[in-house]
C-alpha cells in the first residue's frame, strides 16, 4: 500500500516507483473491468444500467492506494479503480453487476451499488451526496470507541456538490474536525449538464473556506499529481488536520451510462489537455521512466483479462437469486415481522 | 406526428402543447434542455421553445422552491424530478411549500412535478420506487397516475392548467410499452375514474401500470367464465369513491391492486371507503394486492416476484370469486 | 425520582436509563446538549454523561446520516428532531439510506429517530404534523406511537435496543399533559396492541394522544350505557392485527381514530385488514375519524376543529352503535 | 424609501440623514411591537411562540429600507423592523399573532408566519432556509415576464446556512445570476447552539467564493454601517451583478422565543462590542449628529404606542377564525375537492 508520496526518505525513488505501478495497475484493472461490463451490457447481459470510471481511474486509484484497509472508503459510480485498491475482489463486482445471489448485495442491490459496511466499504444509496454524512458517523463512532490514525474518503462529481446532502455533511465534518476526505471528479458534465449550469463558481476547491476546510486541486489525467496530491490530502487528514476538499480537474471518457454516446460533450473539451487518457498518460510515464516496461504491461494486461473472463464465467453459472427462497422482509428483528404484509397483503 | 405513439411520446407532446398554447408554461430539471431528458421527455422542446426549457443543477429542493416562487409570479412550472426516487431531496418543498401555499395565503401554487416512477427490470430499490401514497396523504396535492398513453397526454394537459400542485405520476415500465393510434381530442376529466372493462362478477381496482396486469388478469379469467370489471382509477387523489362505488354495486366484490408498498396507500384507502360507505354492497371481504414490504429489487427474478404479477392478480380474483 | 412523572420525564428517564447501561448510545439532535433540548428531553444528560450527548447544526439529513454511519460501526444512536416536522429534510437519509441499510446489505440499522409529534394550540402548520403514516408506509421502519406514560418509558428503551431504525413519534401534546406514580419495570413488548378499557359494544382503535380522547369518549358512552373497549395500538408498525382482530370478534363494531391526515394511513390500513380478514366479525360497517385534509391550524378554534375530538369520537361511535 | 447611500450626490448629508431617520423609525416601531407581543404572550394572549428581533433591528430595518416596494422579501422570525419597511402595516403584525380572521393568514398560520406572496412578501414556511429558492423563483419569473430592476431579498440566521436548503438555492442563484440578496443574520447563537457547533469557518462571508457570489460583511449593531452595506449589496444585486451574500454581526438580545430566558449567552458576548443595542447606538448616533432631538423621538415612541395599542384593541374586537364557517379543503381548485375528506372521512 501507497506511503505518502510527498514524504521523500531514503529509498524515496524506489517508493515512488512502487506506488505508480501500484496504482497503475488498479487502474488497469478496472479498465478492463469496465470493458467487460460495457460489452456484457452490448449484448444484454446486464440489467439497468453500467456505469464507467473512464478518465477518472488515476484519481480513483491514487485515492484506493491511499486509504489502508482499516480506513473508510464511499465511492461512487466512476470508482471501479478505487474499489479494487481498496480491496474489492473483481468477484465482488461481477456479481453485483449480474445480480448473483452470493454477490454482496445477493441480487437485491446492482451495478455500482455495492459494498461491505463491516469492512468500511460503505455501499451507496443513488442520492447524490447522501453517503458523505454517513462516512462521518462510521468516522465519529471510531473516534468514540477510542480508535485513532483512521480516514473516511467519500468520492462525488461535480454536479453533486450542488445537493443539499453535500453542504450538510462537508459542514459537520468541519464541525466535529473529522478526518473525511471529500474526493470531487469534476468531469465537466453531471449527465448531460456542463458545469456553468451546475455552478458559479471559478473552481470547486474555492468551496473549502466556506466550510473551514482544506483544500486541494489535482489534475486527474496526471497520475502522478493524483498520488502526490490526494496523497498528502488523506495524510493530512490522518495527522488530525481536519477534512479535506480535493477537486480533481478531469473530463468524462464516456457516457453517462452505457445507454449513453455523451454526443453532448464538445470537441474542444475532448481536444484539451483535460480529454487525456490518464491511463496512457500513465503508461506512457512509466515506459519513459523505465518504471517498466511493454513486456511487462501486456502480461498484466492478458493476466487481468483471463481473471475478469474466469470471473464472468464463474458467476454465469451461480444461482440467480430464488424469489421463493427469499427472506422479504427488510427489517432484522424477525419478531417484529409482520406477516400481513409479507406478500403485499 | 407519428403513427405509432408511446406514453412518453404523450407525454412529450403534451408538453409541447402546453408550451405552445400557455406562454406562462416553462419546464425545469436535470438535463431536460439540449439533452432533453433523462427519458426524452423533453425531446426538442429547448430547440422548439427557446428559454423556456432548462436544466437545473443537482438540487430537488431548490427546483420545487423555484418552482414554487414562479408559480406565486403566475406561471406554470413543470419540474421533471429524474427519478421519483430523487423527489425524496425535495420533499419537504413539495409538501410544505408547494401544497401549503394556497391553503394559508389564498395564492393558488399551479405547478406540475413530473415523477418518472414504478418498477423496471433491474431499476433496483431507488430507481424503481412508487410514491403516490407518501404524497396523496398530505393535503394539498392532487395525485395522477394514468395508465394509457391517451390519459397521459390529456392529464399531463389537464395537470399544467390545474392551479394547483400537482404530482404527476407517469410509470416508466410504461413510457415505451403502451402505443396509440393517435392523441385524443377529448378525455375524462381528473377526478373521474374509467371503467377499463365491464364485467358483472367482480370488481378489479387498479391505477396506473397495474391497469394492464388486471385487464390481462381479466382476461385469463374470461376463459374460466368469469366477467371481471376492471376500474382505472386514473387519479389517487381526489379518488373517485363513486364509479368504484357503483362498480363494486353491481360485482359485490372488490379487489384492489397496486404496485406500491403494503402498508397505508391506495389499497387500504380504496378498502376503507368501499368497507364505510359500501359495506352493504359487498357480498365478498374485499381483498388488496400490492408489493412486499421491502426496497424494489435489482435483479428480475426478485423484481417480478416483488410487485404484484399477472398471475398473482388473476389467483387473488379467483379466490374472492369463489368464495 | 419524583413521585409524579410526565410523559416526557419519561422520556428523558429511558434516555438516562440506556446511557447509563449501554456504552454504544449517544444522542445527536440540535440543542440537546448543554440546553437539554426544545423540550427538555434531553435535561442534564450532557453533563451526566459527558461525550455522549452533543448538539447538531441545523443539517437534519446529515444528522440522521452520520446516526446510520454510527449504527453500522456498532453504536446506537438516539437523533432528536426538534418538531417532526422537520424530519421532511431528514426523510431521504431516514427511508432511503436508514431504512434499506438492512435488507441491502445483511448489516442492521438499530438507530432510533425521536420525533416530537402531533397538534398543540397555536403550533400551526409546520409545528404540529403526524407523520407516522408516511414512514410506516416506507419498507425498513418500525414505528411506535406511545400513549402512555409508562409505554413512553419503555417502548423507547426497547426501540434503543432493537437492531432495525426506529420513528419514536412522541405526542407533544402528551409532554406534560399526561402524569404517572412511577416508571414501569415491565411492559408489554414492542408489536402487542394493549386493551386500554374492556367494552363488548364497540372497539375504539387508537394511537398516541386519540388513545385519550376515546377512552373519554368510552366514558361519555358509559352515562349512555354502551360499553365501549378501546384498543391502543402503541405501535403503528408493525401493526398488532390479532389484537384489533380479537376486540373486533368480541364487540362486531369498529371505529378507528387518528389524529393524522384522512388519505390514507392508520385508520385505513387498520379498516382495509379488518374488511380484508374479519369480514365476517363485523356486524355494521366499521368507520374512522381522522383530522382534517388540510394542513393543521395555528388558532385554537381551529385547532381543536381539524382533529377528532371527543365529541366527534363520541358522536361516530353513537352512530356505529345505534346502527 | 431610501436611495442608495453609497452613491453620494448633490444634498448627500440630507440624503444620509433621511435614512437614518427613517430607518432608525422602523427600529423604533419594531422594537415596541416586538415588545407588545413580549408582553401580550405573558399574559398568555398569543398562542404558540413568540419571537423577537431584539439586538437585529438595524440590519433588517437597513434591508427593508434598501428595497422597493416592487421588490421580493422573504424575512424571517427577527425582521419585524424589515416587514414594517418593507410596507407590513403594524396591524397584520398583530392580526397574525392574534389569529384574527382578518389576518393574511385568516388564523390558518400566526406568529412570523405572515406575509403576502402576491405582494413579493413571501410568507415563510418554518422550514430554515427554505424560502430563497423561492425568491429565486419568483426572481426568475419577472425575469421571464421582462421585468427589470428588482431585487430579492431572503433573510436568515447563522443556523440555516447549515441547511441543504440554503446551499441548493444560493448556488441556483448564482447559477441563474438572479438579483438574491441573501442575508445572514450571525447573532452567535441558533437556539442555544453556539457557531462553534454550527460551522468552522472563519467567517460564514467566506462562504461567497464558493458559490461565485459577492459578499460582505457588517457590524450590524451600526445603523450607519448597515444602511451602507446592506444598501450596497442591494444596489450591486440591481445593477445585476448577481446573487450577493451579506453577514452581518450581531448578537441576539432575547431569548431564541419568549418561552426561552437565553441562560446560556454567556456573559463575555454580551458584555462584547456584538452586545450592543443597535437601537440605542442609533438613537446616541441620530442625536450626537443632530439628526433629530430628544423630544422628537419621545414622541415618535409615544405615537407608535398609541398605535400598536390601538390595533391590538381594535384586532381584539375582530372575529376569531370560525370552525364552521371555514372552508377545510386545501386546494384552489373546488371541483377536484373531496367530501370524503373533509370531515377526515
Ligand atoms: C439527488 C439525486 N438527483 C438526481 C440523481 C440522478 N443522477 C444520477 S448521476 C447524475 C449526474 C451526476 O453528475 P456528477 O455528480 O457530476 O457525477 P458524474 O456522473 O459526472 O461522475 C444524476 C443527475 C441522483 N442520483 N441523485
Ligand atoms: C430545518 C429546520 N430545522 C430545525 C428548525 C427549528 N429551529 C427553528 S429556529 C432554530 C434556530 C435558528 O437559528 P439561526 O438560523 O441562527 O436563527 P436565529 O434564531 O439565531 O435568528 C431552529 C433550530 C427549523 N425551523 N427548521
Ligand atoms: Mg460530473
Ligand atoms: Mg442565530
Amino acid at each position: 500500500m501507497l506511503q505518502a508520496v510527498n514524504e521523500p526518505r531514503v529509498g524515496a525513488a524506489e517508493v515512488v516507483r512502487e506506488s505508480h505501478l501500484a496504482a497503475f495497475r488498479f487502474m488497469l484493472r478496472a479498465r478492463l473491468l469496465d470493458d467487460k461490463f460495457a460489452a456484457l451490457y452490448r449484448t444484454g447481459k446486464i440489467h439497468g444500467g453500467v456505469f464507467l470510471g473512464r478518465g477518472q481511474e488515476a484519481l480513483s486509484a491514487a485515492l484506493g492506494v491511499s486509504l489502508k484497509k482499516t480506513d473508510v472508503f464511499a465511492p461512487l459510480i466512476r470508482d471501479a479503480a478505487g474499489r479494487l485498491a481498496f480491496g474489492e475482489p473483481i468477484l465482488d463486482a461481477v456479481r453485483n453487476y449480474l445480480g448473483s445471489a452470493l454477490g454482496p448485495m445477493r441480487g437485491r442491490d446492482g451495478n455500482v451499488h455495492r459494498g461491505r459496511p463491516r469492512d468500511g466499504y460503505l455501499p451507496m444509496i443513488s442520492h447524490l451526496g447522501a453517503m458523505i454524512s454517513v462516512v462521518n458517523g462510521v468516522l465519529f463512532a471510531r473516534r468514540f470507541k477510542n480508535i485513532s490514525g483512521m480516514v473516511g474518503a467519500a468520492c462525488l462529481g461535480d454536479g453533486a456538490t450542488s445537493t443539499g446532502a453535500f453542504h450538510e455533511a462537508l459542514n459537520q465534518a468541519a464541525v466535529e474536525k473529522l478526518p473525511l476526505v471529500v474526493v470531487v471528479a469534476d468531469n465537466q458534465y453531471a449527465y448531460s449538464t456542463p458545469t456553468d449550469r451546475q455552478f458559479a463558481c471559478e473552481s470547486l476547491a474555492d468551496k473549502g473556506v466556506g466550510y473551514g476546510v482544506a483544500s486541494h486541486t489535482v489534475d486527474a489525467t496526471d497520475l502522478t499529481a493524483c498520488l502526490k496530491i490526494v496523497g498528502g490530502a488523506v495524510a493530512q487528514a490522518r495527522a488530525g488536520n481536519g477534512p479535506q476538499l480535493v477537486v480533481a480537474k478531469l473530463l468524462r471518457l464516456c457516457g453517462h451510462g452505457e445507454h449513453d454516446d455523451a454526443n453532448y460533450i464538445i470537441p474542444e473539451l475532448k481536444n484539451s489537455a483535460l480529454g487525456r487518457d490518464c491511463l496512457k498518460v500513465a503508461e506512457e510515464f512509466l515506459l519513459r521512466n523505465k518504471f517498466t516496461d511493454a513486456a511487462q504491461l501486456a502480461v498484466w494486461r492478458s493476466e487481468t483479462i483471463r481473471e475478469i473472463e474466469e470471473a464472468v464465467a464463474q458467476v454465469q453459472r451461480e444461482p440467480a437469486p430464488d424469489p421463493y427462497a427469499e427472506n422479504w422482509s427488510a427489517i432484522s428483528s424477525e419478531h417484529l415481522n409482520e406477516t400481513h404484509l409479507e406478500n403485499g397483503h | 406526428m407519428a403513427t405509432e405513439i408511446t406514453y412518453i411520446d404523450a407525454i412529450r407532446e403534451a408538453q409541447a402543447h402546453a408550451l405552445r398554447d400557455d406562454p406562462r408554461v416553462f419546464i425545469y430539471g436535470q438535463d431536460v434542455a439540449a439533452f432533453g431528458g433523462a427519458f426524452k421527455a423533453t425531446k426538442n422542446l429547448a430547440k422548439e421553445f427557446p428559454g423556456r426549457v432548462f436544466d437545473s443543477p443537482i438540487s430537488e429542493d431548490a427546483m420545487v422552491g423555484f418552482a414554487v416562487g414562479a408559480a406565486i409570479e403566475g406561471l406554470r412550472p413543470i419540474i421533471e424530478m429524474q427519478f421519483a426516487d430523487f423527489s425524496t431531496v425535495g420533499f419537504n418543498q413539495i409538501v410544505n411549500q408547494a401544497a401549503t401555499l394556497f391553503w394559508r395565503t389564498g395564492v393558488p401554487c399551479p405547478i406540475t412535478v413530473r415523477l418518472p416512477f414504478g418498477g423496471t427490470s433491474g431499476g433496483g430499490p431507488f430507481h424503481s420506487q412508487s410514491l403516490e401514497t407518501i404524497y396523496a396523504h398530505y393535503p394539498g396535492l392532487i395525485v395522477l397516475t394514468p395508465a394509457t398513453v391517451e390519459d397521459a397526454y390529456s392529464m399531463l394537459l389537464e395537470a399544467v392548467a390545474i392551479d394547483d400542485p400537482v404530482i404527476f405520476c407517469e410509470h416508466k415500465f410504461l413510457y415505451r410499452h403502451l402505443k396509440a393510434e393517435k392523441l385524443p381530442t377529448e378525455a375524462l376529466p381528473v377526478g373521474k375514474a374509467r371503467i377499463a372493462r365491464v364485467g358483472r362478477d367482480l370488481t378489479i381496482v387498479a391505477y396506473s401500470a397495474m391497469v394492464q396486469d388486471a385487464l390481462e388478469a381479466a382476461n385469463e379469467l374470461l376463459t374460466e367464465g368469469w366477467e371481471v370489471e376492471v376500474v382505472d382509477l386514473r387519479s389517487v387523489k381526489p379518488l373517485d369513491t363513486d364509479t368504484v362505488m357503483a362498480s363494486v354495486a353491481r360485482t359485490g366484490k372488490l379487489l384492489c391492486v397496486g404496485e406500491s408498498w403494503p402498508w397505508g396507500g391506495v389499497t387500504a384507502e380504496v378498502i376503507a371507503r368501499v368497507a364505510s360507505e359500501g359495506y352493504g354492497l359487498l357480498d365478498a371481504p374485499p381483498q388488496r394486492l400490492n408489493a412486499k414490504d421491502t426496497p424494489v429489487p435489482y435483479h428480475p427474478n426478485l423484481w417480478a416476484a416483488h410487485r404484484p404479477t399477472v398471475r398473482a392478480v388473476a389467483a387473488a380474483a379467483r379466490k374472492i370469486l369463489r368464495s
